[in-house]
C-alpha cells in the first residue's frame, strides 16, 4: 500500500516537472517526455522497490529495472537525437545487466546456502 | 655547514641509539648533544655579529623545485641565539633523564635527539615548507615522550597537545600558503616558499588580506605560545610529561610560537600587526593576570610552574606586539631567558619528582632542611623567574614593559606629552601605552605572589614529606607500597630493596646539570648585552617595516601626517646619553640627520 | 582505428594475463598453480611498460585520439596502475586458498578444480586492474560505463571470496547491492548527459557545451552522474556500504578497494568534469562562502551548481569520514572510514580544477599526485594488518588483526611491523615530512590559489581530527597491552613475506617519495595538464543554465521530422 | 601655653647659645634663595667601585664557604672585613670627592648593563635613540652621605652578628653572612647607581635580601609568610618605581640620573619663574609613581604592614636591614630625583601627609604593643613617617639628617634588644622582663638602650635625633601650607617620646624579674645553646622553664658594638646640629636634593615659607616645644610605668586602659589593619583565582574538551546511520542524491 503511494507521489512529481518542462502539443501523439517519464518511473519504481523489499532476488530485480529504466531513456533521447549512439549504449548495458544477474545468482545462492534464508536484514554483522 | 652538522648530529645519534644495546643509550645520546654543543662554538665563532640581521652560514639545496621549495638554512642573530638554546637544554634534558627514565631508553633517546634535530630545523630554516615541516615535525617526539614516559594521565595530555596544536598549525599552513599564492600571482606563477623572499610580497598585501593571514598565523602560534584562551593544553602536557620533556617543552618548543610570531606575524603581516597589536596585546595581558592568578591557587608544583608559562609568555608577547626596538628585543631575550629559568624550574621539580614520586605541594614542605644544594637551586631559579634584577628574568621583562609602555601614539600630544616646551618625546607609535603596562605590570607582583607560594610551601617551612618517606631518614627514602600506579621507576626502586640511586641531596651529575643553567641566568642578567648586540639589527630591519606601517596607520587614522612628536628646535638640549664613547651601532644605524646627529653628541 | 589501439596496448596486455592465470589455476600441478601470482605481476609489469611506452600523450594524444580533456591523464593513471597493482598483488598474493592449498600440500584433501577460486581471484584482481585502465583511456560514456563495470563487478567477487568467513559473504552482497544502485543512478546520469548533448563522445559532449550551454537535462544528468561515480570514491553520500564492505572483505582486498574503485571514480569524475570545463565565472553570488580575498583567482570554476553540488560533498565527505573513523575501533573500518575522507580532500582538487596548469595551482595534478600518494601510503597499514595472523585452531582461516587493541604490544614484539605501521599511518594523516603532507599541500596551494579558502579551511580541520585516531593507530603498537585484550604474541607472522614486504615498500616509499617527489610532481603536473580551451583561461563565460531547453539546446540541428516529434 | 613657649624659648636660647649657631631669619632665607649649587659631571675615580664590589666578593666568599661547608666563623670574619673595606674606600671616596668643588657628581664608569640603540622616524627624520642603563655610579654627596652610614653601620652589624649567629655555626651561618654582604652590595648599587634600572636592581635586591634574612628561620611558618609578605608589598612599590622609570625614559629619553637632571633644568627654570604650568602633566607624573616605590620600601601607608612582621628575621638584620638602612631607601629615592619631585604641584604634598599619617599611624600602634621589637619596628615606621614628611615639608636636609641619625640610634635599640633576646632565650615581651640593665654583665646593653631611647625621644640638645627632629618640625612650622603635617608630628613626637620609655622603664630598670622565652625558632636554628656555642656563657641552662635558667650577658663582639654606636650617636651630634644641619646640610646641599627652585615658587607664588609658629620663629620655637613635648612623654612612661613599679607583667598603665575602652584594643590589634587587607585584597584576589582555576578547568579547557568532543559527537550522531542494513544505506543514498538534487536547484534559484 505504502508502496503504491509513492509510486503515485513519485510518478505525479515526475509528470509535472516534465509537464513544466514539455508542454503537451497539440497534435503530436507521443514525444520525448512521455517516454522519459516512463524511464523515470521505471527508476522511481525500482529505487522504491530497492528500499521496501528484503527479499535479495527482488532487490536485485529492482536494480535491474533502474538499469533497464535507463535504457529506456536511452533508446528515446538516441530517437530524439536522431542517432545510435543510444541505441548502442542500451545494447552494452543490456549485457553489462546480464553480467550483473548471473553474479547477483550467485551470490544470492551462496548467501541463502549460509543463512537458509533470502532476506537481506539478514546480514547485519557488519555495522558501525 | 656547521648547520647542516647541527641538524645531523641528532639525527645520526638517534640512528645510533637504534642500533646499539639500551644501556649505551643514555651515552649516545649524551655524546651526540655533547657534539652538538661542540659544533655550536664555531656558529658562534664564525657568525659575522656585526651583520646580525643577514642570513649567514646559510646552506641551500633544491628540493621540491617544482613546488618552489628549498632545503636551505640559514641564521641570523636572533636564530642564533635560539639555536643556542636548544643546542644547550640537548645533554641538560639527557642528563636529566638518566635515572628518571629506565623503561625502554632507546626509545626514549632516540626521540629526544629527533626532537632537538626538529628544533633546530626550525630556528635555522629559511624556507617555509621545510620550517613548517620541522615545526610540525616537534609534535612527534613530543607526542610520544608524553604518552610513552609521562605520568598517569598521560595519553590524555598527548592526545590534546597534539590535536591542539596541529590542528592550529594547519589553519597556519594554509595562511602561510596564501602567502606564497600571491607571491606566485606576482611572480608570473613561479612558486617560491623562501622564507625572506616571501615577506616581501606579503608586506604589500592590502591590509584587510594581511587581517586574514594574521589570523590564521596567529592560529598556529598563538596555541604553541601559549597565549590566553588557548592555553588549557600546556599545564596537562606539562603536568604529565617526563622531567626531560618538561624542559624542551618550556625551554624552546614554548619559543617556537614566539619565534614564528616573530619571523611571521612581525614580518609577514606588519600592517595587520600594526593594526591587531592592542587586541594581542590585551589577550597577553589577560594571560598574564588570570595565568598568574591560576597559578596562586595551584596544588601541583609542576602544573604551577606550567601556568606560569602561560603568564611569561604573557610578557614576552607583549614586548612582541609592542612593535618598537625595545619591546621586540625584550621579547627575544624572554624567549631565551624564560626557557633558561623555566627550564631549570622543571628540572628542579624533576629531581623531587625522582625522590619522592609526588608533586602535590600538601604532601611536600620545607625540603630546604633536607636538601639544601637543591633548594639554593630552586630559590635561585624561582627568584629567576620572578624577574629579579641581576638575574636573567629582568631585563626582558622591563624591556617588554618599556616596550608596551612606549608604544603608544599619544605620547607627545596633549596630556600625554609637551608641545609647550622644547621637550621631545621618547614614545613609539603603536597603541599599548602606559595603562596596559600597568596592568600587565601587576603581573611581576602576581609573579611574586605564586612564585613565593611555592617556593614558601616546598623549599622552607616545617619538613613535609609524603607518607612513606621518613623525615629522619638520613639517606634514599622508605618508599615501600608499590602501588602499581607508579612508573617504572618506582618498581626499579622496589627491585633494589627500597635503595634509591640518588642520595638525599642533588648528586654530582645533578648539580652538573643546574649550575650551567645558574651561572647563564646569572650571566645574561648581568649582561645581556652580549645577547642584545648580536640581535639588534636583525630586530631593527623588522622595526624599520613596522614603523612604516604605524605611520601608514597613523596617517589613515588621523586623517593627516601628523608627526608623532613635534620637531625638536636645534637649540634643545643634549638629547642622547651624552656618552662619548661612540658605540658601533651608531655607526651602523644611521643618522642621517646630520643635525641631529649634533644634537644628539 | 589502429591507431586508437595505441591506448589499449597494456589492457591487451593485462586481458592476456588473465586468460592465462585463469587457466593455470585449473592445473593439477601445484608448481603451475603457484606461479599464478608471479605471471599475473609479470602481466602487471608488462602493462605498466606499454603503457609507459605506447600511449600517446601531449600533442600525439590529440593527434591520434582527438583525445584533448586530459590528454596527459591515461599515461600518468596507466603507469600509476600498474605500480601500485603490483605492490598491491604482492599484498593480495596468498589471500585465498592458502588454507586449501596447504592441505592439499599435506596431502590431506586432493586438488578439485571446481573447487578452487585461486585462479579467479588472481584473474578478477587482473580484470579489475583492465577495467581501471580502460577508464583511464575513455573517451566515450559508453566506454567509461563499461570500463567502470568492468572494474567493479570483479571485486565484488573478490571480496566475497578473500574469506571464508560471513563477514566476506556479507560484505560482498552489501558491495554488490549497494554497488547496482550507484551504478544505476550515474547510469541513468549518464543516459541523461547523453540526452542532453545528443552524444556520449566527451570531447563532442565538451564541445556542445561550450557552443550552448549546459541545459536542465545535461545539468540533471551531470548531476546524477557526479553523484552516482560518489560510490566509486565512497563519497557521501554514496559512503554507507565503505566501512562494512571494508572491514569484511581480508585486509589485501581491502587495500585494493581503497584504491581501484577510487582510481576509476576520480578518473570518471575529473573527466565529466573536464566536459563541463572550468571555465565559469567563479564565485557569484551563490557561492556559499565568500572566498578570502579573492583578487587574483585565475578566474576558472566549475559552473555554480557543479561547484556547489561537489563543494558540498567534498566538505560532507571528509567531516563525515574522519568523524566516523574517530569512534572506531576495527582498524579495517577505521581505514574505511579514513579513505572516504580522503576522497573529500581529493574532491577539493576537483573543484579547484586545472588553474593556470602548474603543479601548484592545479587541482587535477593535485588529485593525479594524490591519487599516486594515496595509492602509495594506504597499503602500509593495511599491509602490516595482512603480514599478521592468529593461527586458527582448528581447519578455520588464520584470522588477522581486527581492533586496535590487537596491535598493543606490537613495537616489542616486532618493531620493524610496528615502525611501518607508524609511518603509514602518519604519512596518511599527512604528517610533515611524510608523502601524505606532501599530497596535500597542492591541495591546499591549488585550493587557496582558487579561491577555496574556506574549504582549504575544512580541510585542515579535517586533518586535524583524522590525526585523532591516526596517532591512535600510530601509538597503539607502543602502548602496553592491557589484560584482557588479545595480547599480541597470539599474533604470528605471515608466512607470505611478500606482504611484509609491500608493508616495507608502502612505508619506505612514504619517507623517500617525499625527501625526493620532485620528479613525480612535475610528472603529476602534466598529468594534470588540462587543455586551455577547457580551463577556460582564455575565454571566461558566466553559467547560464536553460532548464526548458532540451530541445533547442541539445538537439542537433537536423533533428527536425522525427519520429519522437520534438515539443511544439 | 604661650608663656610656657617664651620661657623655654629664652632658656633653648641660652643653652644653644654660642654653641650652635642658629641662623637668623636672613640667614635663614639666604639659604633657601641662594643661587643652586651648580651640578657639573665629571669621570670618577675607578676606585669607588670597589665600594661595591667588596661587599659582592664578601658575598662570593660566603657562598664558598657554603658549598665548602665551612663550619667555624670564617665567613663573618671575612664579610667584616670585606665591608669594613668597603667603609674605608667609601670613605677615601669621601674625602678625595670632598676636595672636589661643591655639586660635583662623579659618574663612574662600570660596565655597559643594558644597552638599546634604535632609531626612530620622528616626522620623517631619523633619530637616534637608545636605551641606555649602565652598571655605573653616581657618586655626589648625597651618596657619599648614605655610603658612609650604609658601609659603617654594615661593619658593626656584621660584626655583632658574628656574635649573634654563633649558634648557626656550621649551619646556616654562611648563608647568613652570604645574604648579608649582598644585601650590603644591593644597598650599594641602590645608592651608587648612576641611573634609575640600577637602581631598580638594588632596589629589588635587597627585597631579595630582606625577603632571604626575614625568612631566615625558615622552619617558622610565621617567619616564611613574613618573608613572602615583605617581598610581595615590596613588589607593589617595585611597580610604582618601574613605572616611574619608563616614564622617565619615555619622557626624557634616558633613564640616567645626568641626563635626567639635565634635562629637568628647563622645568626647574619654570618652576622658579613660577610658571608650573609649564610643565607638563606627562612629567608631573614621574613623582607619583616614584613615590609609590619609595612608600613600599620605606613602609609607608598603606604598604607599611610587612616591616612590623619583618622582625621575625635575626636582630642583626632588623638593624641593618629593617631600620637603619634599606628601609631609608625610600626616603633616599625621593632625595635623588628630588627635581622631580619638586615638578609636580601634587607630589610632595602628598608624600608628606602619607609621612605624617604614617608617622601617627604607627606610634598609636606602637604604644600599644608588648613586643619590644615590635615596638621598635613600628617605630621605625614612625620614624620613616617623620623623614618623608621633612623631604616633603622642603627640608630634605632634615630627612637626610635623621635617616641619618636614625640610622645610629635605631641601630643600637634594635642591637640592644637582639641582645636582650639573645640572652633571654627570645623573650621579648615587656611584661616578662624588668631591671635588665641592672643585671650582671648587661650594663653596655642598658646604657646604649638608654641612649638609643633618649634619642628616638627626641631629648634636647645632646642627642642627635633631637637635632633632627627638630628641623622637620621646625620647617614644617615654618611652611605655611604645612601647618596641620607639624601638628601631627608633634603629636606623634610625644607619642614616640612615651612608647619609647615605656619599653625603657619596663624593660631596663625596675625591680629585676625575667622569664625566658620559649625559642620557638625550631630545633636546630632557634637561639637556644645547644649548638657549638663559641663563647662561654652556657652554664647548663635549660631551654624551657624558669627555673634554671640563666640569661647569658653579651659577648665582647656585641658589646663593642653597642659602646661604638653608643659613642657614635654622640658624636654625630655636631654632624647634624651645627648651623642648621651641620655637615649633613652641606653633603645634601650640594647633591640633587636641592629645593631652591620650589622654594622661590612657592614663596613667589603660593605662600610663606617663614610662618611665624604663635609669633615665634617657627624654628626657634619648636626646639622649645619639641623638646617640651618629648620630655612630657619621658615623664608621662616615668609615671605610668617606672614609678612604684614592682612586677615586671603589670604597671600604672594597665589601670588607664579601661579609660581608652575599644581604642587600645584596636591600637593593640594594629588597627586591624593586617585583617582589613586581608578581607578586602587578599581573600578577594584569592577568590578571584579561584574562580579563574575553576573557569579554566570547567568554560576554555571545557570549550576546548567541547570542541575536541564534537567530532566524536557528531560521529555518534553519524553512527546510527551504518546500521548494517543494506536498506538503510539505500535510503541514505537516495535521500542523499534527493538533497544533492535540492542542493544544485537552490543554487540554481
Amino acid at each position: 500500500m505504502a508502496i503504491g503511494d509513492m509510486m503515485m507521489m513519485g510518478s505525479g512529481l515526475m509528470g509535472s516537472v516534465l509537464a513544466q518542462a514539455a508542454p503537451p502539443a497539440a497534435m503530436s501523439d507521443v514525444h520525448l517526455a512521455h517516454y522519459l517519464f516512463v524511464a523515470c518511473v521505471m527508476f522511481v519504481i525500482g529505487l522504491i522497490g530497492f528500499l521496501t523489499r528484503r527479499n535479495l532476488i527482488i532487490m536485485f530485480l529492482c536494480t535491474d529495472l533502474m538499469f533497464q529504466a535507463a535504457g529506456v531513456a536511452l533508446i528515446a533521447f538516441s530517437r530524439y537525437h536522431l542517432n545510435h549512439t543510444g541505441e548502442t549504449f542500451t545494447i552494452v548495458l543490456i549485457t553489462v545487466a546480464a553480467a550483473e544477474a548471473a553474479m547477483a545468482l550467485a551470490l544470492v545462492v551462496l548467501l541463502f546456502r549460509k543463512k537458509e534464508s533470502l532476506d537481506a536484514e539478514e546480514w547485519t554483522e557488519l555495522k558501525g | 655547514m656547521f648547520l647542516l652538522g647541527l641538524l645531523a648530529i641528532p639525527l645520526l645519534g638517534a640512528a645510533l641509539i637504534a642500533g646499539s644495546p639500551a644501556h649505551a643509550a643514555k651515552r649516545v645520546a649524551l655524546a651526540a648533544t655533547s657534539i652538538a654543543v661542540a659544533l655550536f662554538i664555531p656558529i658562534v665563532a664564525g657568525f659575522d655579529f656585526a651583520n646580525n640581521g643577514t642570513m649567514q652560514g646559510g646552506v641551500e639545496y633544491a628540493w621540491l623545485p617544482t613546488l618552489g621549495v628549498k632545503f636551505a638554512v640559514g641564521i641570523d642573530g636572533v636564530s642564533l641565539a635560539l639555536l643556542g638554546l636548544t643546542v644547550l637544554l640537548g645533554p641538560i634534558c639527557v642528563a636529566a633523564s638518566f635515572t628518571a627514565i629506565t623503561d625502554r631508553p632507546k626509545t626514549f633517546y632516540a626521540w629526544l635527539l629527533i626532537l632537538q634535530a626538529a628544533i633546530t630545523g626550525v630556528f635555522c630554516a629559511r624556507d617555509l615548507v621545510l620550517f613548517y615541516i620541522c615545526f610540525e615535525f616537534t609534535l612527534i617526539p613530543m607526542f610520544i615522550l608524553i604518552s610513552l614516559y609521562g605520568s598517569t594521565n598521560r595519553a590524555k595530555a598527548a592526545i590534546k597537545f597534539f590535536l591542539y596544536t596541529f590542528t592550529g598549525s594547519l589553519i597556519t599552513l594554509a595562511g602561510l600558503v596564501y602567502v606564497a599564492w600571491q607571491h606566485s600571482l606576482k611572480h608570473d606563477g613561479v612558486w617560491n616558499f623562501d622564507i625572506d623572499t616571501l615577506a616581501a610580497t606579503a608586506r604589500n598585501l592590502p591590509l584587510s588580506t594581511q587581517g586574514w593571514v594574521l589570523l590564521a598565523l596567529m592560529a598556529g602560534f598563538a596555541v604553541k605560545v601559549p597565549l590566553f584562551p588557548v592555553h588549557t593544553w600546556l599545564p596537562l602536557a606539562h603536568t604529565e610529561a617526563p622531567t626531560a620533556g618538561s624542559v624542551v617543552l618550556a625551554g624552546t618548543l614554548l619559543k617556537l610560537g614566539t619565534y614564528g610570531l616573530y619571523r611571521f606575524a612581525l614580518g609577514y603581516v606588519p600592517g595587520a600587526m600594526a593594526e591587531h597589536a592592542q587586541t594581542i596585546a590585551i589577550l597577553c595581558v589577560v594571560g598574564i593576570i588570570y595565568g598568574g592568578l591560576i597559578c596562586w591557587v595551584q596544588r601541583d608544583v609542576k602544573k604551577l610552574v606550567a601556568y606560569s608559562s602561560v603568564a611569561h609568555l604573557g610578557f614576552c608577547v607583549l614586548g612582541l606586539v609592542a612593535l618598537n626596538q625595545t619591546g621586540i628585543t625584550g621579547s627575544v631575550l624572554y624567549m631565551i631567558n624564560h626557557g633558561l629559568s623555566t627550564g631549570a624550574l622543571f628540572l628542579c621539580i624533576g629531581m623531587i619528582y625522582e625522590r619522592f614520586h609526588t608533586r602535590n605541594m600538601a604532601e611536600l614542605g620545607g625540603l630546604a632542611a633536607r636538601m639544601p644544594v637543591w633548594s639554593t637551586f630552586m630559590v635561585f631559579f624561582a627568584m629567576a623567574s620572578v624577574g629579579l634584577p641581576g638575574l636573567n628574568g629582568f631585563v626582558p621583562e622591563f624591556l617588554c614593559l618599556i616596550g608596551s609602555f612606549q608604544a603608544d601614539s599619544r605620547w607627545g600630544h596633549g596630556l600625554w606629552g609637551s608641545t609647550t616646551t622644547s621637550m621631545a618625546s621618547y614614545g613609539t607609535r603603536g597603541d599599548l601605552g602606559p595603562w596596559l603596562t600597568l596592568i600587565a605590570g601587576t603581573g611581576m607582583i602576581i609573579a611574586a605572589m605564586y612564585l613565593l607560594y611555592m617556593v614558601g610551601r616546598v623549599v622552607w617551612g616545617p619538613l613535609v614529606l609524603p607518607p612513606g618517606f621518613k623525615a629522619d631518614d638520613g639517606h634514599g627514602h622508605g618508599h615501600d607500597d608499590s602501588k602499581g600506579s607508579h612508573t617504572a621507576e618506582a618498581e626499579k626502586h622496589d627491585d633494589h630493596g627500597h635503595h634509591s640511586v640518588l642520595p638525599t641531596d642533588l648528586c654530582g651529575r645533578e648539580i652538573a646539570i643546574l649550575a650551567p643553567l645558574a651561572f647563564l641566568c646569572l650571566a645574561l642578567g648581568v649582561y645581556p648585552k652580549i645577547l642584545t648586540s648580536s640581535m639588534d639589527l636583525a630586530i631593527d630591519s623588522q622595526v624599520k617595516v613596522l614603523e612604516e606601517k604605524l605611520i601608514e596607520r597613523d596617517r589613515t587614522r588621523m586623517g593627516s601626517t601628523t608627526p608623532l612628536v613635534p620637531v625638536p628646535p636645534a637649540t634643545k638640549p643634549n638629547e642622547g646619553s651624552g656618552r662619548p664613547s661612540a658605540s658601533t651601532i651608531d655607526s651602523r644605524i644611521m643618522v642621517q640627520n646630520a643635525g641631529m646627529q649634533e644634537a644628539g653628541r | 582505428m589502429m591507431e586508437r589501439l595505441a591506448y589499449l596496448w597494456p589492457e591487451i596486455a593485462l586481458f592476456i594475463g588473465t586468460c592465462i592465470v585463469m587457466v593455470m589455476g585449473l592445473s593439477h600441478n601445484p608448481a603451475v598453480r603457484r606461479l599464478c601470482s608471479p605471471i599475473c605481476g609479470i602481466f602487471i609489469v608488462a602493462a605498466g611498460v606499454l603503457a609507459a611506452y605506447t600511449t600517446p600523450w601531449g600533442e600525439s594524444a590529440v593527434s591520434i585520439a582527438g583525445q584533448t580533456l586530459l590528454p596527459n591523464m591515461p599515461i600518468f593513471a596507466k603507469v600509476l596502475i600498474s605500480v601500485v597493482g603490483l605492490v598491491l598483488l604482492l599484498l593480495l598474493a596468498g589471500t585465498v586458498d592458502r588454507q586449501e592449498e596447504g592441505l592439499i600440500a599435506r596431502g590431506k584433501r586432493a586438488f578439485d578444480p571446481l573447487r578452487t577460486n585461486r585462479a579467479e581471484f588472481y584473474a578478477f584482481y587482473l580484470f579489475s586492474l583492465t577495467g581501471l585502465m580502460l577508464c583511464a583511456s575513455a573517451d566515450d560514456l559508453i566506454w567509461l560505463f563499461l570500463a567502470l563495470e568492468l572494474t567493479s563487478l570483479p571485486t565484488y567477487i573478490m571480496v566475497t571470496l578473500s574469506t571464508s568467513a560471513n563477514k566476506s559473504r556479507e560484505a560482498g552482497v552489501k558491495y554488490f547491492f549497494l554497488g547496482a544502485l550507484g551504478a544505476s543512478i550515474f547510469l541513468f546520469g549518464f543516459a541523461f548527459i547523453y540526452g542532453g548533448t545528443g552524444t556520449t563522445n566527451l570531447n563532442a559532449i565538451h564541445a556542445s557545451f561550450v557552443q550552448n550551454g549546459i541545459n536542465g537535462i545535461a545539468l540533471a544528468g551531470l548531476v546524477m552522474a557526479l553523484v552516482g561515480l560518489g560510490f566509486k570514491i565512497a563519497s557521501v553520500p554514496m559512503h554507507f556500504y565503505t566501512a562494512d564492505v571494508y572491514e569484511g572483505a581480508a585486509a589485501p582486498v581491502t587495500a585494493m578497494l581503497a584504491f581501484v574503485p577510487k582510481t576509476a571514480g576520480f578518473i570518471s569524475i575529473l573527466l565529466l568534469c573536464a566536459t563541463i570545463g572550468w571555465q565559469y565565472v567563479p564565485g557569484g553570488e551563490t557561492a556559499l562562502m565568500p572566498a578570502v580575498g579573492v583578487q587574483g583567482v585565475g578566474g576558472t570554476a566549475l559552473p555554480e551548481p557543479i561547484r556547489v553540488l561537489l563543494w558540498v560533498i567534498a566538505a560532507m565527505t571528509m567531516t563525515v569520514g574522519n568523524v566516523l573513523a574517530v569512534m572506531q575501533a576495527s582498524i579495517k573500518r577505521m581505514l574505511a572510514y579514513s579513505s572516504i575522507a580522503h576522497s573529500g580532500y581529493m574532491l577539493v582538487g576537483v573543484i579547484v580544477g586545472p588553474g593556470n596548469n602548474t603543479f601548484a595551482t592545479s587541482g587535477v595534478s593535485a588529485v593525479m599526485f594524490y591519487l599516486l600518494v594515496y595509492g602509495v601510503m594506504n597499503v602500509a597499514p593495511l599491509a602490516v594488518v595482512a603480514s599478521l595472523e592468529k593461527p586458527a585452531r582448528s581447519d578455520d582461516e588464520p584470522t588477522e588483526p581486527e581492533t586496535l587493541d590487537d596491535l598493543r604490544g606490537l613495537w616489542k614484539r616486532r618493531p620493524a611491523l610496528a615502525g611501518m605501521m607508524v609511518i603509514g599511518s602518519l604519512a596518511l594523516l599527512g604528517f610533515p615530512p611524510l608523502l601524505g603532507f606532501f599530497g596535500k599541500v597542492p591541495l591546499f596551494t591549488a585550493g587557496i590559489s582558487a579561491g577555496e579558502v574556506a574549504l582549504v579551511i575544512i580541510l585542515g580541520l579535517n586533518s586535524a581530527i583524522g590525526a585523532y585516531y591516526y596517532l591512535r593507530l600510530a601509538a597503539m603498537p607502543f602502548l602496553a597491552e592491557t589484560p584482557g585484550a588479545v595480547p599480541s604474541e597470539s599474533y604470528d607472522l605471515h608466512p607470505r613475506t611478500s606482504r611484509t614486504f609491500a608493508a616495507a615498500l608502502s612505508a619506505s616509499a612514504a619517507v623517500v617519495l617525499a625527501l625526493a617527489g620532485s620528479q613525480l610532481m612535475d610528472i603529476s603536473a602534466k598529468a594534470g595538464y588540462v587543455d586551455s580551451r577547457v580551463n577556460g583561461m582564455d575565454r571566461l563565460q558566466p553559467f547560464k543554465p536553460k532548464l526548458t531547453s532540451v530541445e533547442d539546446g541539445g538537439r542537433p540541428a537536423n533533428g527536425a521530422g522525427a519520429v519522437v516529434a520534438p515539443a511544439n | 601655653m604661650m608663656t610656657l613657649l617664651t620661657n623655654t624659648h629664652g632658656l633653648m636660647h641660652a643653652l644653644s647659645g654660642a654653641a650652635l649657631a642658629v641662623s637668623d631669619e636672613a640667614g635663614h632665607a639666604a639659604g633657601h634663595a641662594s643661587g643652586p649649587v651648580a651640578q657639573t659631571f665629571a669621570a670618577g675615580p675607578m676606585f669607588g667601585l670597589l665600594v661595591v664590589a667588596l661587599p659582592l666578593l664578601a658575598c662570593i666568599l660566603c657562598g664558598l664557604c657554603a658549598m665548602g661547608r665551612v663550619k667555624t666563623k670564617l665567613p663573618a670574619f671575612l664579610t667584616v672585613l670585606c665591608l669594613a673595606g668597603s667603609f674605608l674606600v667609601t670613605l677615601a671616596l669621601y674625602l678625595q670627592h670632598h676636595g672636589q668643588p661643591a655639586g660635583t657628581a662623579w659618574i663612574i664608569q662600570g660596565f655597559e648593563w643594558i644597552r638599546l640603540d634604535y632609531r626612530q622616524m620622528v616626522d620623517s627624520v631619523v633619530q637616534s635613540r637608545s636605551f641606555i642603563a649602565n652598571f655605573g655610579l653616581y657618586v655626589d654627596s648625597l651618596t657619599c652621605l648614605w655610603m658612609l652610614f650604609v658601609t659603617g653601620l654594615a661593619t658593626l652589624i656584621a660584626l655583632y652578628a658574628s656574635e649573634y649567629m654563633s649558634h648557626d655555626v656550621g649551619q646556616g651561618y654562611n648563608r647568613f653572612f652570604a645574604a648579608f654582604s649582598l644585601f650590603v652590595f644591593s644597598m650599594a648599587c641602590l645608592v651608587m647607581a648612576d641611573n634609575l634600572v640600577l637602581l631598580y636592581l638594588g632596589w629589588e635586591g635587597v627585597g631579595l635580601c630582606s625577603y632571604l634574612l626575614i625568612g631566615y628561620f625558615y622552619k617558622k611558618p610565621s617567619a616564611v609568610a613574613a618573608a613572602k609578605k615583605a617581598f610581595i608589598l615590596n613588589r607593589i612599590g617595585d611597580l610604582g618605581l618601574a613605572l616611574g622609570i619608563m616614564l622617565c625614559y619615555v619622557h626624557f629619553g634616558s633613564v640616567e640620573y645626568k641626563v635626567i637632571f639635565e634635562k629637568c633644568a628647563p622645568y626647574m627654570a619654570s618652576l622658579a619663574a613660577g610658571q608650573l604650568d609649564q610643565i607638563p602633566l606627562i612629567a608631573q607624573f614621574i613623582p607619583l609613581c616614584l613615590m609609590i616605590g619609595a612608600f613600599g620600601k620605606s613602609a609607608q601607608l598603606p604598604l607599611y604592614v610587612w616591616l612590623p612582621d619583618a622582625m621575625e628575621g635575626p636582630t642583626p638584620v632588623s638593624a641593618l636591614i629593617h631600620a637603619a638602612t634599606m628601609v631609608t631607601a625610600g626616603v633616599f629615592l625621593i632625595a635623588r630625583t628630588y627635581p622631580l619631585f619638586l615638578m609636580s604641584e601634587y607630589a610632595l604634598p602628598i608624600v608628606a601627609w602619607v609621612g605624617a599619617l604614617t608617622a601617627l599611624l604607627a606610634a598609636t600602634i606602637g604604644m600599644a604593643q608588648f613586643d619590644i621589637k615590635r615596638i621598635m619596628a613600628y617605630s621605625t615606621v614612625s620614624q620613616l613617617g617623620y623623614m618623608f614628611a621633612g623631604l616633603a615639608v622642603l627640608t630634605s636636609v632634615g630627612g637626610a639628617a635623621h635617616v641619618f641619625t636614625h640610622a645610629f640610634f635605631k641601630a643600637m635599640l634594635f642591637l640592644a634588644c637582639g641582645a636582650v633576646m639573645h640572652g633571654f632565650a627570645g623573650q621579648l615581651d615587656l611584661r616578662k622582663l624588668s631591671g635588665v640593665g641592672s643585671m650582671p654583665g648587661w650594663r653596655v646593653v642598658g646604657i646604649a638602650m638608654l641612649v638609643g631611647c633618649l634619642n628616638l625621644a627626641g631629648f634636647p640638645i645632646i642627642t642627635a635625633g633631637f637635632w633632627s627632629k627638630d628641623m622637620i618640625l621646625g620647617e614644617a612650622f615654618a611652611n605655611s601650607q604645612m601647618q596641620a603635617i607639624g601638628w601631627i608630628l608633634l603629636l606623634t613626637a610625644g607619642l614616640t617620646a612615651y612608647y619609647t620609655f615605656r619599653v625603657y622603664f619596663r624593660v631596663f630598670v625596675g625591680p629585676k624579674h625575667y622569664e625566658p622565652g620559649d625559642e620557638h625558632h625550631g630545633d636546630d636554628h632557634g637561639h637556644d645553646h645547644g649548638h657549638g656555642h663559641a663563647d662561654g656563657h652556657d652554664e647548663g641552662h635549660q631551654t624551657s622553664g624558669k627555673h634554671g635558667f640563666h640569661p647569658h650577658a653579651p659577648g665582647w663582639a656585641i658589646n663593642t658594638v653597642l659602646a661604638t654606636l653608643a659613642v657614635a650617636a654622640f658624636v654625630i651630634v655636631p654632624l647634624v646640629a651645627l648651623n642648621h644641619g651641620g655637615w649633613v646640610k652641606d653633603m645634601v646641599g650640594a647633591s640633587s636634593a636641592q629645593f631652591n627652585e620650589k622654594a622661590a615658587y612657592l614663596i613667589a607664588a603660593k605662600g610663606d615659607l617663614h610662618t611665624k609658629f604663635f609669633g615665634f620663629d617657627a624654628h626657634k620655637a619648636m626646639m622649645v616645644v619639641s623638646s617640651i613635648v618629648g620630655l612630657i612623654g619621658i615623664a608621662v612612661a616615668f609615671v605610668l610605668h617606672y614609678q612604684g613599679r614592682t612586677t615586671a607583667a603589670t604597671s600604672k598603665a594597665d589601670a588607664l586602659l579601661p579609660a581608652f575602652g575599644p581604642i587600645a584594643k584596636w591600637a593593640q590589634n594594629k588597627w586591624y589593619v593586617d585583617e582589613f587587607y586581608n578581607a578586602i585584597v587578599r581573600m578577594p584576589l584569592l577568590a578571584l583565582a579561584q574562580i579563574f582555576h575553576w573557569f579554566d578547568k570547567l568554560v576554555i579547557d571545557g570549550l576546548v574538551d567541547f570542541f575536541g568532543w564534537t567530532p566524536r559527537g557528531l560521529g555518534g550522531s553519524l553512527r546510527p546511520a551504518q546500521s548494517g542494513e543494506m536498506h538503510t544505506y539505500a535510503v541514505g543514498m537516495a535521500g542523499g542524491l534527493a538533497v544533492m538534487a535540492v542542493v544544485v536547484i537552490v543554487v540554481l534559484m
